[in-house]
């Protein structure tokens, strides 16, 4: 392909053409086109990479089972590579020339604030796939998101340490947006919560020893509790720092990690005791029978593990949820308008995700509350659920 | 013109005790000289005697770890190129210092940049001020280009211009800045005869404008014909001063630098018609050339 | 107090030893060509991906680290032949596009050829951290100091004690001389890349059971390799390794004593204040202007 | 002197620039103004618009690097600054958002000569680290200053009114930005054609020389410095204004290298070269999605190809090219 025809597809409109991930199939009616920006490359593509192959294998699924309303889905894929600048320039892309009905993704929030106002004006329902509080609060119309707030987790964790008789806490955050962001709410709720931050220290995104700022915070008087405020590979450093140390403290991490991955990367000795909250999907085959999610999450955890031979991750069980909302919403709405759908979305009520049963409201457009959080201890290289 | 020799003027540029050391080696020790409106003061020496050193402290490139500089009574010693350049001092390079990517035209213009005084704001919303100086720069520029014989090559990248074009072109852009001292760093090095000739007729043209020249040359035909007064340096020290006769007969300057060959080649180069006449056949004889005055390199 | 030192000396000497053996990889490459191959930080990213994936496939780890070496040294002799070569003559700065471009391309087949996701491998002689005066050193810190010793002896006998090293001495020193004299700069040059990759895989190798790799683990090193590369002088290879040592101690004893958020403009401060003081960095050739 | 040859040389030496100059703005304001009409959707404004304002700070570093030839690591640094003043002015001052602009490039400007004197002492690859530090410094300050700038996640921009109208739309913004460009790229070649223009010229060629012909060489090379961060400015608070967003990845070590990178491919002497780089650097990765998973392995590669075969830069290696054939 020469670059220029390279060009003439990508500038003239044509560019879509070879973007479809719908596979070719005898249905009436054109293709319904949901979009998506996703940082699959970048410093969050930790997150990003199992959300992109999670909405492209159940997309497939879909259409094979059908489509949606007698129609197939096309969803069109952009990586922003985590830069908020090209995720802006997709999403007018998702918009004004592919012109999708709706977005799923969003990896990041800083992501996901810079593409927000484009579906506002467009009047298109976003889901976003990003914890950052301030998505949906305060509401705007026509934005959702799937996963659990950082302030959720913060309150799961301090809850859990205040269970265990203790209050203060030592913090270490990753520079990246999601560390940085949990780090904010976490001192937001620490004093309601009725914990005290006693050392707050920071690493980058791609450090190789954090050795040095755990030193510190062990050498701080009166630390009770260490959390971990971050996701890739950094926390597993953390751990592997923890473990080199000695030290004995409770060690939290976050809802950044919850993947068998993290297990696996900070090696499963240094990992034994972590605790971190997490969607259900990690524990999945420990629920109990009756759990309504049970069924859901083992299904979408084996297609998963199955179709791309990797341990499962909440992160890739996000994008399932925003998909699978979306795709009841179109079928309740029996349309793609723009405002309908928003409004079918909102409307969503006792939806089994993988991230817990979702109601939406007019006020509400995530819909979790702190029960879908279950509180996961690592104990011989596996998650366990711990008394909720 | 060694004949009638006009009266002497005050000196206009003077070093005094000029001494430089690099890394415990003592390249210059305790030397000056005087260059005076209208005359060619030549620098010679064998090569290592630290005539481009001397220049380059002179010049404010280097700092000299003693002595002093006088530019026209004042001591500028400490000064930086830039404020010399702006006092009248002008200067050549031995290993050309030409700005390649510019086009002839634009190297001397860019020596007109002490005659410019558009400012900064001006030049870049191309204020009246700014092209009124970009129309008088190219035009002086232009005339000096022309004065070297490069008027046809003016927009010839700099880059592509033979050896000898360069060499002129350096001393058209260092005119362009109106200097009142121009120190010529071997001026017609690798230069053949006809163009050593012409850029003879260059500096004794500049030196009749008033201007006081001070020149580091191998050639010693040229340096015995255009020059006034000669000043001799060997392994950093001053080995003669006085006129070119008088240097080309002190038997110390013969020793360490001319030898009995070069002594010679002297001669004939202040036999002026000679030189004129010869000058193209004995283009290897001259001084630079000559293995007794490269051996003390 | 001590312990808490010695381990931020341990974990800063780590660290700096791996962005000393990039800035190792610069200098050799600069020296032979000034070219400033930011695509150096991919070697260390092959040295770790090759070895990580080549001993999941069940190959023995000395074997896969071999594996690992060759297959960089192959990229980085491709990347003089196919990329570096045809430019010839051109400005320094071209070439240093040129690399910057093939860091991306690696980077981007990287992903395809192996995945998105962090990799780790075992310590190589067990992760149970040795106890030193309070402060606990994990056996890979000494595998990691060992290896960059090693590299560092060895570039030193090659330099001092052969004669290809003194041909590469002389390329540094002036190409053209190097050149007139018969040394075959070309293959200087090639032999620099080749040198540098095997450096920097190797340092990939060493440092995954400490830092994890993962396709992109290049940009960061590379920046922080030059960064040391400048504070020691570029084109000195003595400078190459204090520089990284330095800055990996800076940053370790920046975040366990000062701010660990600012433990990284700590490190640039200090950088910046040398080469106020030292334009040409620590160990590079000051020389006076030739005019 | 024959006075009628050398005017016949003079004015024949005037000519070629002369027109050259208006040629390559005439150009410019040409694409800006026609290509809209092939503009099948707003989202092509978006990605026009875009280019013209990254063109706008290619063209600030063709200053400092083509001109001046001082190598810039931390070019994006100053953008960051430009588009962060147009977050924090509004939210902490209560300024209106359209002042921000001017402001953030005074600011720039400001942090550019502070920083500029001792930085600019260093040369080549010292003066890159230095500049890369200064940038790593200005998204560090961004990145970790959550309570005040947003952290990683970023900041809103407020939406820019005049008289009551709010500016808004991909198409308004193409046409601010198309214009914005144009006045810089006529700023540009008005530099590069002045005597500040050749003294700048000069010390890219020989600091030495430069300096025995009058030239401050230090106080030029703070001007460029501070030219090409108000120029960075400028471009990143128009950034931030079409986004109504910005995230310390505006001021990041990668955004600068994509912009020496821009300057380089498009050509170091060349300012449209600088316009040239930055449309090729913005709509590769564009037109690259249709590859997916190789998109960032092509892009490399075409970076590479760029730069083996056409070594000089796209804009006068193809000029030279034409020369060749004509």
């Amino acid at each position: 392909m020469s670059l220029i025809s390279v060009f003439r597809r990508g500038l003239l409109g044509l560019g879509t053409a070879a973007l479809i991930a719908a596979p070719a199939m005898a249905q009436q009616g054109q293709p319904i086109r949901i979009g998506a920006v996703l940082s699959v490359t970048g410093p969050a593509s930790f997150l990003g990479d199992p959300e992109d192959k999670t909405l492209r294998l159940y997309v497939n699924r879909i259409n094979a089972a059908g489509g949606v309303n007698g129609r197939p889905l096309q969803l069109i894929v952009y990586d922003d590579g985590g830069d908020a600048n090209r995720a802006r320039t997709f999403a007018t892309r998702l918009v004004e020339d592919d012109r999708v009905v709706a977005m799923v993704g969003g990896t990041t929030t800083g992501t996901t604030m810079a593409m927000r106002p484009v579906f506002e004006d467009a009047r298109i329902p976003f889901i976003s796939l990003a914890g950052g509080i301030e998505i949906i609060e305060p509401v705007a119309p026509f934005t959702f998101k799937t996963p659990h707030t950082d302030r959720m987790a913060c309150e799961k964790i301090f809850a859990d340490i205040r269970a265990r008789g203790l209050t203060r806490v030592g913090m270490i955050s990753g520079t990246d947006g999601f560390g940085q962001s949990m780090r904010g709410q976490c001192q937001r709720v620490a004093g309601p919560a009725g914990i005290t931050i006693v050392a707050d220290e920071q690493y980058g995104p791609r450090d190789s020893d954090m050795t040095p700022q755990l030193t510190r915070i062990r050498n701080t008087a009166g630390v009770e509790a260490i959390v971990n405020a971050g996701f890739g590979q950094g926390p597993a450093i953390v751990t592997r720092g923890y473990a080199q140390l000695g030290i004995r403290l409770p060690l939290y991490q976050s809802h950044g990690v919850a993947s068998a991955q993290f297990i696996e990367l900070a090696t499963p000795a240094a990992a034994e005791g972590v605790r971190l909250p997490a969607a259900a999907l990690l524990v999945a085959e420990q629920l109990p029978e009756n759990d309504p999610q049970r069924r859901i999450l083992i299904d979408y955890k084996t297609t998963f593990e199955r179709e791309f031979n990797q341990p499962v991750s909440t992160f890739g069980g996000h994008a399932y949820d925003g998909l699978m909302i979306l795709v009841e919403a179109m079928r309740r709405a029996n349309s793609t308008d723009g405002t309908r759908l928003r409004d079918a979305i909102r409307a969503t009520r006792g939806f089994v995700g993988t991230g817990g049963v979702v109601n939406m409201s007019a006020t509400d457009h995530m819909g979790l509350d702190l029960s879908a959080f279950k509180m996961v201890e690592i104990r011989g290289g596996a998650f366990r659920l711990i008394g909720n | 013109m060694n004949a009638a020799l006009p009266p002497r003027g005050a000196p206009l540029l003077r070093a005094e005790g000029i001494g430089i050391s690099f890394g415990g080696l003592r390249a210059l020790d305790g030397v000056g000289f005087e260059a005076r409106a209208g005359e060619v003061l030549a620098v010679i020496g064998p090569n290592g005697a630290g005539k481009t050193t001397l220049f380059n402290i002179v010049t404010g490139l280097y700092r000299a770890g003693s002595g002093r500089i006088l530019l026209d009574g004042a001591n500028v010693t400490e000064a930086p190129p830039h404020h010399l350049a702006a006092a009248g001092l002008s200067r050549t390079f031995q290993n050309l210092q030409v700005f390649f990517r510019m086009t002839a035209l634009e190297n001397v213009m860019a020596g007109r940049h002490l005659r410019e005084g558009s400012g900064l704001l001006a030049d870049l919303f191309r204020l009246p001020r700014t092209r009124r100086d970009n129309e008088a720069t190219r035009q002086a520029a232009m005339a000096l280009l022309d004065w070297v014989g490069l008027a046809d090559k003016a927009e010839i990248p700099a880059g592509s211009l033979p050896y000898g074009a360069l060499k002129r072109l350096e001393i058209a852009r260092a005119m362009a800045t109106d200097p009142r001292v121009l120190m010529l760093d071997e001026p017609a090095a690798g230069c053949n005869p006809v163009e050593t000739e012409e850029i003879d007729h260059l500096i004794a043209e500049v030196a009749a404008r008033g201007v006081a020249v001070v020149l580091i040359e191998h050639d010693m035909k040229l340096v015995m014909r255009i020059s006034r007064h000669v000043v001799v340096l060997n392994q950093g020290r001053l080995l003669a001063a006085g006129t070119p006769a008088e240097v080309r007969n002190n038997p110390a300057v013969i020793a360490a630098y001319l030898g009995t060959h070069g002594a010679a080649e002297a001669s004939r180069g202040s036999a002026r018609d000679n030189a004129r006449g010869s000058a193209r056949d004995d283009a290897r004889g001259s001084a630079r050339d000559d293995p007794r005055g490269d051996a003390h390199a | 107090m001590l312990a808490e030192l010695l381990q931020f000396l341990v974990s800063g000497l780590t660290v700096g030893a791996v962005y000393a053996l990039v800035a190792l990889g610069f200098t050799l490459i600069y020296n032979a060509s000034d070219v400033v191959n930011f695509a150096q930080g991919e070697f260390v990213m092959l040295g770790g991906m090759v070895t990580v994936f080549a001993f999941a496939a069940g190959v023995p780890l000395p074997l896969a680290a071999s594996l690992a070496i060759l297959a960089a040294v192959g990229v980085g002799l491709l990347l003089h032949r196919l990329a570096i070569e045809p430019a010839r003559g051109a400005s320094a700065v071209t070439l240093i596009i040129i690399t910057i471009g093939a860091s991306i391309f690696l980077r981007g087949i990287a992903q395809i050829v192996f995945d998105k996701r962090f990799h780790q491998l075992p310590a190589f002689s067990g992760a149970d951290p040795i106890l030193v005066a309070g402060a606990a050193i994990l056996p890979q810190s000494f595998w990691v100091l060992g290896g960059a010793l090693l590299v560092f002896a060895g570039l030193w006998l090659f330099f001092e004690r052969t004669l290809l090293g003194k041909a590469v001495l002389a390329t540094a020193a002036n190409r053209l001389a190097a050149k007139l004299v018969g040394v075959d700069t070309s293959f200087v040059l090639a032999l620099s890349f080749g040198v540098s990759a095997a450096i920097g895989a190797f340092a990939g190798i060493l440092i995954t059971p400490i830092t994890l790799t993962s396709f992109d683990v290049g940009t960061l090193l590379a920046l922080k390799g030059f960064a040391a590369a400048m504070l020691g002088g570029m084109g000195s290879p003595l400078g190459a390794v204090v520089g990284g040592l330095l800055l990996g101690l800076l940053e370790s004893f920046a975040a366990g004593t000062i701010s660990s958020a600012y433990k990284d403009a700590v490190a640039f401060l200090v950088i910046l204040g040398v080469l106020f003081v030292m334009p040409q960095g620590l160990f590079g050739r000051r020389s006076v202007e030739r005019v | 002197m024959d006075a009628k040859a050398d005017a016949a040389v003079l004015s024949a030496a005037a000519r070629p620039r002369l027109s050259a100059r208006w040629a390559t703005l005439l150009v410019l304001a040409v694409v800006i103004a026609t290509i809209p009409w092939f503009f099948p959707s707003g989202f092509y404004f978006r990605v026009a618009a875009l280019v013209w304002v990254t063109a706008l700070a290619a063209v600030g570093l063709q200053i400092l690097m083509g001109q001046a030839g001082q190598v810039s690591l931390g070019h994006a640094g100053f953008v960051g600054i430009g588009a962060y003043a147009m977050a924090l002015g509004p939210k902490y001052l209560g300024l209106d958002v359209l002042l921000c602009l001017p402001l953030g490039a005074a600011l720039a400007g400001v942090i550019a000569f502070l920083v500029g004197r001792p930085i600019l002492k260093l040369k080549g690859h010292y003066l890159a680290v230095a500049t890369l530090g200064f940038g790593m410094l200005v998204t560090m300050v961004l990145v970790s200053e959550v309570g005040i700038t947003g952290g990683p996640d970023g900041i809103r921009v407020p939406r820019a009114e005049i008289l009551g109208w709010r500016i808004r739309g991909s198409e308004t913004f193409y046409w601010i930005a198309g214009g914005a460009l144009l006045i810089g790229t006529w700023i540009a070649l008005n530099l590069q054609d002045s005597p500040s223009g050749r003294a700048l010229a000069a010390l890219h060629d020989s600091e030495v020389a430069a300096r025995t012909i009058g030239i401050d060489v230090a106080a030029y090379k703070l001007r460029a410095f501070v030219i090409a961060a108000v120029y960075g400015a400028v471009a990143g608070g128009l950034l931030a204004l079409m986004n109504g967003f910005v995230t310390p990845d505006a001021a990041g070590f990668i955004a600068s290298v994509e912009y020496v990178t821009m300057v380089v491919i498009g050509g170091l002497a060349s300012v449209p070269g600088a316009v040239v780089g930055a449309a090729l650097l913005v709509l590769l990765p564009q037109a690259l999605t249709v590859f997916h998973d190789y998109e960032h392995a092509v892009l490399g590669l075409l970076i590479m190809l760029f730069m083996i075969f056409l070594r000089v830069g796209i804009v006068p290696g193809l000029a030279a090219l034409l020369r060749r054939r004509a």
